[in-house]
């Protein structure tokens, strides 16, 4: 853990949350019963397959459903306030004051025809009334803080590399100084190199700023690296959270026992991987029991039509399977 | 500047082929209609005879190349030949008399169409699911389809007649003296209908246009960005979702405008508005051959000048375009 | 997007199906114009006879001849009277719709209904001739322009671009001011080649984003004949685009050919929604309020013109998720 | 395996011209001296950044365009650059490639049995037409895609990404090619189903002994397929040889450079930083002598003069660098 154990305050909990899309034939449950909480300071990494819902979790958090999505249940608390309550306006006070997003395509998450400066500016000036030349001057402040000179102010996105677009967003994101940062996929349009520099440029930012970090992504092997617990999701649902090496080392359900198993490393023998057969179940009408059955290879009868509980091991790692039922050591069910 | 000289030299070309096109298509048609022009020519003098005969190859001893150059040589020194149905005045003078009111009722009426229906298509885009859009875009379809002259002669029947509110025909009253007050207004009094007539025509393409645009446009990233940054719904609205969408509204407005102005030309053939529409009808009507020829250079000349405007302002709009071509 | 769900598609959304009944409609009624008009189109009034009684008169022989001992032939006239009773009604010039009149007649007394009804026939089929021809000339350039690119590409979009930014109707006029023979016929090459930039130029583009798409590369890379690529490779994917150009070519050839017959350029013996206009406007049926002249084919065409636009817009929707109405 | 070459690589380059009006005449080198040798039933991986040409090498190889300068040699013969790019059917059978969109590289319009069966039409002598149906069954199976009549009549959006490169492969096996050009073909899926589709080609190459070039950014996946590894950066390779020495020992700064990049779980925190700056260069006008000086961290005086030439570091082992 980076900052001491005793700084255990929450600043984030998700209690329950049901988040999905209403389609003609009935309402795709991309986010299906999910909870979890995050404490101040943390790194907490989502890892998940394409569809498993994880970006509509990071929507549902920022209130930033659109159109057809929505948030059917369930409650969201941030320091302390029921913000899953609060209605357009009134989150809108607190959206990038207190909690603000990178997004994934850095390519057009910026507004091609507004000089890069002008639209950190705008951020400001949505939430705060200081002077024009003040925000731009903050506004510089923060593109220095993230290695882009002060003269790419009047630049346009087209003329800035993948990799400088992205740290411009990290940027936005940090200028009001929020307390948590979600970040959607923020470096997998990116190359390797480039993407190890962002990711080294967050991890600097956390220390200094010392915001708390939602990191989302299907590249697990980055993940288990730079943060300090993880998360994995499977079809909308949490199968498996605890402290990242744990998870990493041993790993509990089948599934996240499966995806470890699947990333060739750069050091160490090599042996034959297994990947996982079959393809992750429709969300319009999900699989009576845990999600995981058809694809898993300990399945049991059990899996099939009841879905497991949560089971809590010691160091905060819990795990839905049956496998583990009265194995836990705080059986919280 | 890349963008601009690109766009240079194909307008140029383009005139280079318009002129081209008026020096064969006489040519080419069958039954020469040269032959026909002989018969006008009795009451004509010579001199005035030559340019004519040599913008219709009635010289037919030169070859068809130096006919070409001697052709392109009297369009630059503004000889465009005599008119026939006004003999003697030459075209470029006939001419001169309509521009100023073709270029006051079309050229005006098409940018404020072009305004009213980007706004108005940003306004259907923005609230979408309202009943009023969807009724407002299925209206503007219907619009649409009209054919231009049989709006004018709508609105003639029912403004013009039917209610006495507007006049029908010219473009001033004839009791009123030249640069007066009251002569601006009666002006305005009777290029009222007309410009309505292309305003309303015309409004629905950019509407639709637009509305798709916008449409696309406010999927994009960085307007989720901008809503998560609690940005004031109307800025979001102008400069992240409009100015992005009125961009290809502008290449398109400039791509069309051909379209356009011919519709503007049969609005005044149908008011009877003394612009150069109605001309070129009395021209083809009168068979008045080199009138006829030097009014479709004008018009596509100030076509490809329009088109260059619209280029300058994607220029101004648009940075990308700036830095070399999207 | 294979005809099949396309069709499934169509009917599903209530806009295309809406335009699909209109033009099934003006389809029907071109079919069967000779039993929905009441009468002759050009005809003027109405004769029927009753034969009241026939009489043979006496027979008069002429010759007689005896050609062997046993045959005579004899050759004689004989007068042979009928009496019929013939009742005209001749038509009322210029009268507003009657019962037996829907739609008035014109100032020679023709029923403006039945020409109306003949009319859609040449409207329609002139439309979707045109269309046709105007939209297959686009996709041969554009798929010649898309896949072959280089010098070909370059030459083609020179010219498209060229002829996009000239106007279209001026050029129309001229033409057709030439051309001494007039008529349908000319009137579709006319409408087709000033009509095909737009549509090549919208083709052109997704050609070119097909040919960059991997799976042209692999079928490339299997060798497959360059024909193949183009026709089961490229084209079943543009089939919605192809159909969305046809749609708006022939819609823009519908308002092209009444305009161009309203000028007068069109061969106004024939009965379409175009002369009738013609003949409305050469007639002062504006002047005299006759709204029943000119308002008919007016709407005729507009409806046509939106039924294609509805079509165009379902496609758009189709193809284009962004657009769906959520 | 017997020491003979599939194909060979000499010094080929490949430049494009720059279609823009300002930059007239440019050209973008996508590609600079490009040598290397595949043996039979080897899996020689490409590995770079975006822009560092290994897509363009690829293309080469499959003839999809011809190359600026240099020779390729195939099966001993070289290869007349002018006739690229032509249907010449012999070639194409021999040499398969495949692309990194599944979504992308299945025609939307027809059905997986057309797409199963056009390389049979196209390749397969008289038998091969006959009983086409059957013999795409099979194809699918051998690729995994069981029960094959679940998914022979189907269209390709009905199929999962894992699924469609399944396709993609079993059209790539269907003409039976002695070379396959993989060019990231499991980037665009999820993790779970990559092992598959590259364990299945491996399989491959050892059933059919099919030599194959694996192109990639990510290291640890070339590692777990490739006999040897040659880094890419900016159009030319910078280090060449068999996988393990060139992971293990990586002697050039810009190998050393990705794989320190790369991600390893198994290090936990314990990372130096990155010691790098700059972005990757632009082609039009490339750096001069060797191309990774502008951000190499051990840059000499003689590293912008001229293009280092290749040293061989151990057997069988190449960097092209000074240190």
């Amino acid at each position: 853990m980076r900052n001491s154990e005793s700084s255990k305050q929450v600043l984030l909990e998700v209690r329950n949350l049901q988040a999905g899309y209403e389609v003609k034939k009935g309402f795709v449950g991309a986010v299906d019963d999910v909870s979890f909480c995050l404490h101040k300071g943390e790194f907490l990494g989502i890892a998940g397959e394409s569809g498993c819902g994880k970006s509509t979790l990071a929507f549902a958090i920022m209130n930033l459903l659109r159109d057809n999505a929505r948030i059917r249940s369930g409650e969201i608390d941030f320091q302390g306030r029921l913000v899953s309550a609060l209605s357009g306006e009134g989150f809108n006070k607190i959206r990038w004051v207190n909690l603000s997003m990178v997004f994934q395509s850095a390519m057009n998450a910026l507004n091609p025809v507004l000089k890069v400066g002008e639209q950190l500016c705008d951020a400001i000036h949505a939430h705060r009334s200081i002077s024009a030349q003040k925000a731009k001057e903050r506004a510089q402040q923060m593109l220095q803080l993230v290695d882009i000179g002060p003269e790419r102010y009047d630049s346009y996105p087209h003329q800035l590399s993948g990799g400088m677009k992205q740290r411009v967003m990290i940027a936005m994101a940090l200028v009001l100084e929020p307390q948590l940062v979600i970040m959607d996929e923020p470096t997998t349009a990116l190359d390797v190199v480039v993407q190890r520099t962002i990711i080294e440029k967050i991890q600097e930012l956390q220390q200094q700023l010392d915001f708390s970090v939602i990191f989302i992504t299907h590249d697990l092997s980055l993940l288990v690296e730079i943060s300090d617990r993880l998360a994995i999701m499977y079809a909308g649902k949490i199968i498996e959270e605890g402290p990242a090496q744990d998870v990493f080392s041993h790993p509990l359900h089948p599934y996240t026992h499966g995806l470890m198993n699947a990333f060739p490393s750069l050091s160490g023998p090599i042996r034959r991987m297994g990947g996982i057969e079959g393809k992750p179940p429709d969300l319009l009408d999900p699989p009576k029991g845990c999600r995981f059955f058809p694809r898993c290879s300990q399945v049991m009868d059990r899996c099939a039509n009841t879905y497991p509980p949560e089971i809590l091991f010691e160091g905060d790692h819990r795990v839905a399977c049956h496998l583990y039922e009265g194995k836990g050591d705080m059986q919280n069910g | 500047m890349k963008y601009l000289f690109r766009k240079l030299s194909l307008l140029a070309f383009a005139l280079f082929v318009a002129v081209t096109l008026n020096f064969f298509i006489p040519r080419m048609m069958p039954g020469d209609p040269a032959t026909e022009l002989v018969d006008k020519m009795q009451g004509i003098p010579p001199e005035a005879l030559e340019s004519i005969k040599v913008a219709f190859g009635l010289k037919t001893d030169d070859p068809m190349i130096v006919q070409y150059f001697k052709y392109l040589g009297n369009i630059f020194k503004g000889d465009l030949g005599i008119s026939l149905s006004r003999f003697p005045t030459p075209v470029s003078t006939v001419l001169a008399l309509a521009i100023p009111w073709t270029l006051g009722l079309i050229g005006l009426s098409t940018v404020l169409s072009f305004f009213i229906g980007t706004v108005v298509g940003i306004a259907v885009a923005w609230n979408r699911n309202k009943r009023a859009a969807s009724w407002t875009v299925g209206v503007f379809i219907f619009i649409r389809s009209f054919p231009y002259f049989w709006l004018g002669l709508l609105l003639i029947y029912l403004l013009g007649f039917r209610f006495e509110v507007f006049p029908v025909g010219g473009s001033f009253s004839p009791y009123v003296q030249r640069p007066s007050w009251d002569f601006f207004v009666s002006v305005l009094y009777h290029g009222f209908l007309p410009a309505l007539t292309i305003v309303v025509s015309s409004m629905g393409t950019w509407i639709l246009t637009m509305r798709n645009n916008m449409i696309n446009v406010l999927a994009e990233d960085y307007i989720t960005v901008a809503l998560a940054k609690g940005l004031s719904l109307k800025r979001i609205k102008t400069l992240y979702a409009a100015k992005n969408a009125i961009l290809p509204s502008i290449t398109g407005f400039a791509m069309s405008l051909g379209f356009v102005v011919g519709g503007g030309l049969l609005t005044e053939m149908v008011f009877g508005y003394p612009g150069v529409g109605l001309m070129l009808f009395q021209a083809v009507q009168a068979k008045d051959y080199p009138l006829m020829q030097a009014i479709f250079l004008f018009i596509s000349t100030a076509v490809l000048a329009a088109n260059f405007l619209a280029d300058l302002a994607v220029l101004v709009l648009d940075p990308r375009a700036r830095d070399g071509g999207r | 997007m294979m005809l099949g769900d396309l069709w499934k598609l169509f009917l599903e959304n209530k806009k295309a199906l809406a335009g699909l009944l209109i033009l099934l409609f003006f389809v029907g009624v071109a079919l069967f114009a000779p039993w929905i008009a009441p009468y002759d189109p050009r005809g003027n009034k109405l004769v029927d006879q009753e034969v009241l009684e026939e009489s043979r008169g006496r027979k008069q022989t002429v010759e007689r001849t005896q050609l062997d001992e046993f045959t005579e032939e004899r050759i004689y006239d004989q007068t042979f009277t009928t009496r019929t009773k013939e009742t005209t009604v001749k038509f009322p010039l210029k009268s507003p719709p009657t019962s037996k009149h829907l739609l008035g007649t014109t100032h020679s007394g023709q029923d403006i209904f039945s020409q109306v009804v003949w009319g859609t026939r040449v409207s329609l089929s002139v439309g979707l001739v045109t269309g046709l021809f105007t939209t297959l000339v686009a996709l041969t350039l554009a798929l010649s322009a898309g896949y072959f690119g280089g010098r070909v590409d370059e030459v083609i979009s020179l010219f498209t671009n060229v002829f996009l930014v000239i106007p279209s109707l001026p050029l129309m006029i001229v033409i057709a001011a030439y051309i001494t023979v007039r008529g349908v016929v000319p009137i579709i090459l006319i409408l087709g080649l000033t009509s095909w930039p737009w549509p090549t130029r919208l083709l052109r583009s997704q050609v070119l984003s097909l040919k960059n798409r991997d799976f042209v590369r692999v079928a490339a890379s299997l060798g497959e004949k360059p024909g193949f690529i183009i026709f089961r490779e490229i084209l079943p994917n543009m089939i919605s685009l192809v159909m969305a150009s046809f749609f708006q070519s022939t819609m823009a050839a519908i308002i092209g050919e009444a305009t161009l017959e309203f000028i007068g350029l069109g061969n106004v013996s024939v009965v379409s929604w175009g002369t009738l206009l013609y003949w409305a406007q050469t007639n002062g049926a504006l002047l005299s309020g006759a709204w029943w002249w000119f308002l008919p084919p007016g709407i005729c065409i507009a409806l046509i013109g939106t039924s294609f636009a509805l079509m165009n817009f379902a496609i758009d929707e189709i193809s284009n998720p962004k657009l769906r109405k959520r | 395996m017997a020491d003979r070459f599939i194909l060979e690589l000499k010094e080929v380059s490949k430049h494009f011209p720059v279609r823009s009006f300002r930059r007239f005449g440019q050209v973008v080198h996508a590609m600079d001296e490009v040598s290397f040798r595949l043996k039979e039933g080897e899996v020689l991986a490409l590995v770079g950044e975006s822009g560092s040409g290994k897509t363009t090498t690829a293309s080469i190889i499959a003839r999809l365009y011809p190359q600026t300068s240099g020779k390729f040699v195939f099966e001993g013969k070289e290869i007349d650059p002018g006739r690229s790019g032509k249907r010449n059917l012999a070639y194409r059978k021999k040499v398969q490639m495949i692309f990194q969109d599944p979504f992308s590289s299945l025609n939307p319009t027809h059905t997986i049995f057309q797409i199963l069966s056009r390389p049979y039409v196209i390749h397969g002598d008289a038998a091969g037409k006959k009983g086409l149906r059957s013999r795409v069954q099979v194809l699918l199976e051998s690729v995994g895609l069981e029960p094959p009549a679940q998914f022979i009549d189907k269209f390709p959006h009905e199929l999962s990404g894992g699924q469609r490169q399944r396709v993609n492969i079993a059209r790539t096996f269907s003409v039976e090619p002695l070379v396959i050009l993989a060019d990231e073909p499991t980037s665009m899926l999820d993790v779970s189903i990559r092992m598959s589709i590259m364990n299945m080609m491996l399989e491959y190459r050892e059933t059919r002994n099919v030599s194959t070039v694996y192109i990639t950014h990510d290291l640890a996946g070339a590692r777990y397929m490739s006999d040897r590894i040659a880094v890419m950066y900016a159009g030319m390779i910078m280090e060449i040889g068999p996988t393990e020495h060139v992971i293990g020992q990586a002697f050039h700064p810009y190998t050393k450079l990705l794989r320190s990049a790369a991600p390893a779980p198994e290090k936990g925190l314990k990372r130096q930083k990155l010691v790098t700056h700059g972005d990757i260069p632009s082609l039009i006008d490339p750096p001069s002598g060797c191309r990774f000086h502008p951000r190499c961290p051990f840059k000499m005086e003689e590293c912008s003069k001229r293009i280092p030439d290749w040293k061989e570091v151990d057997a069988g082992h190449f960097a092209r660098c000074f240190l």
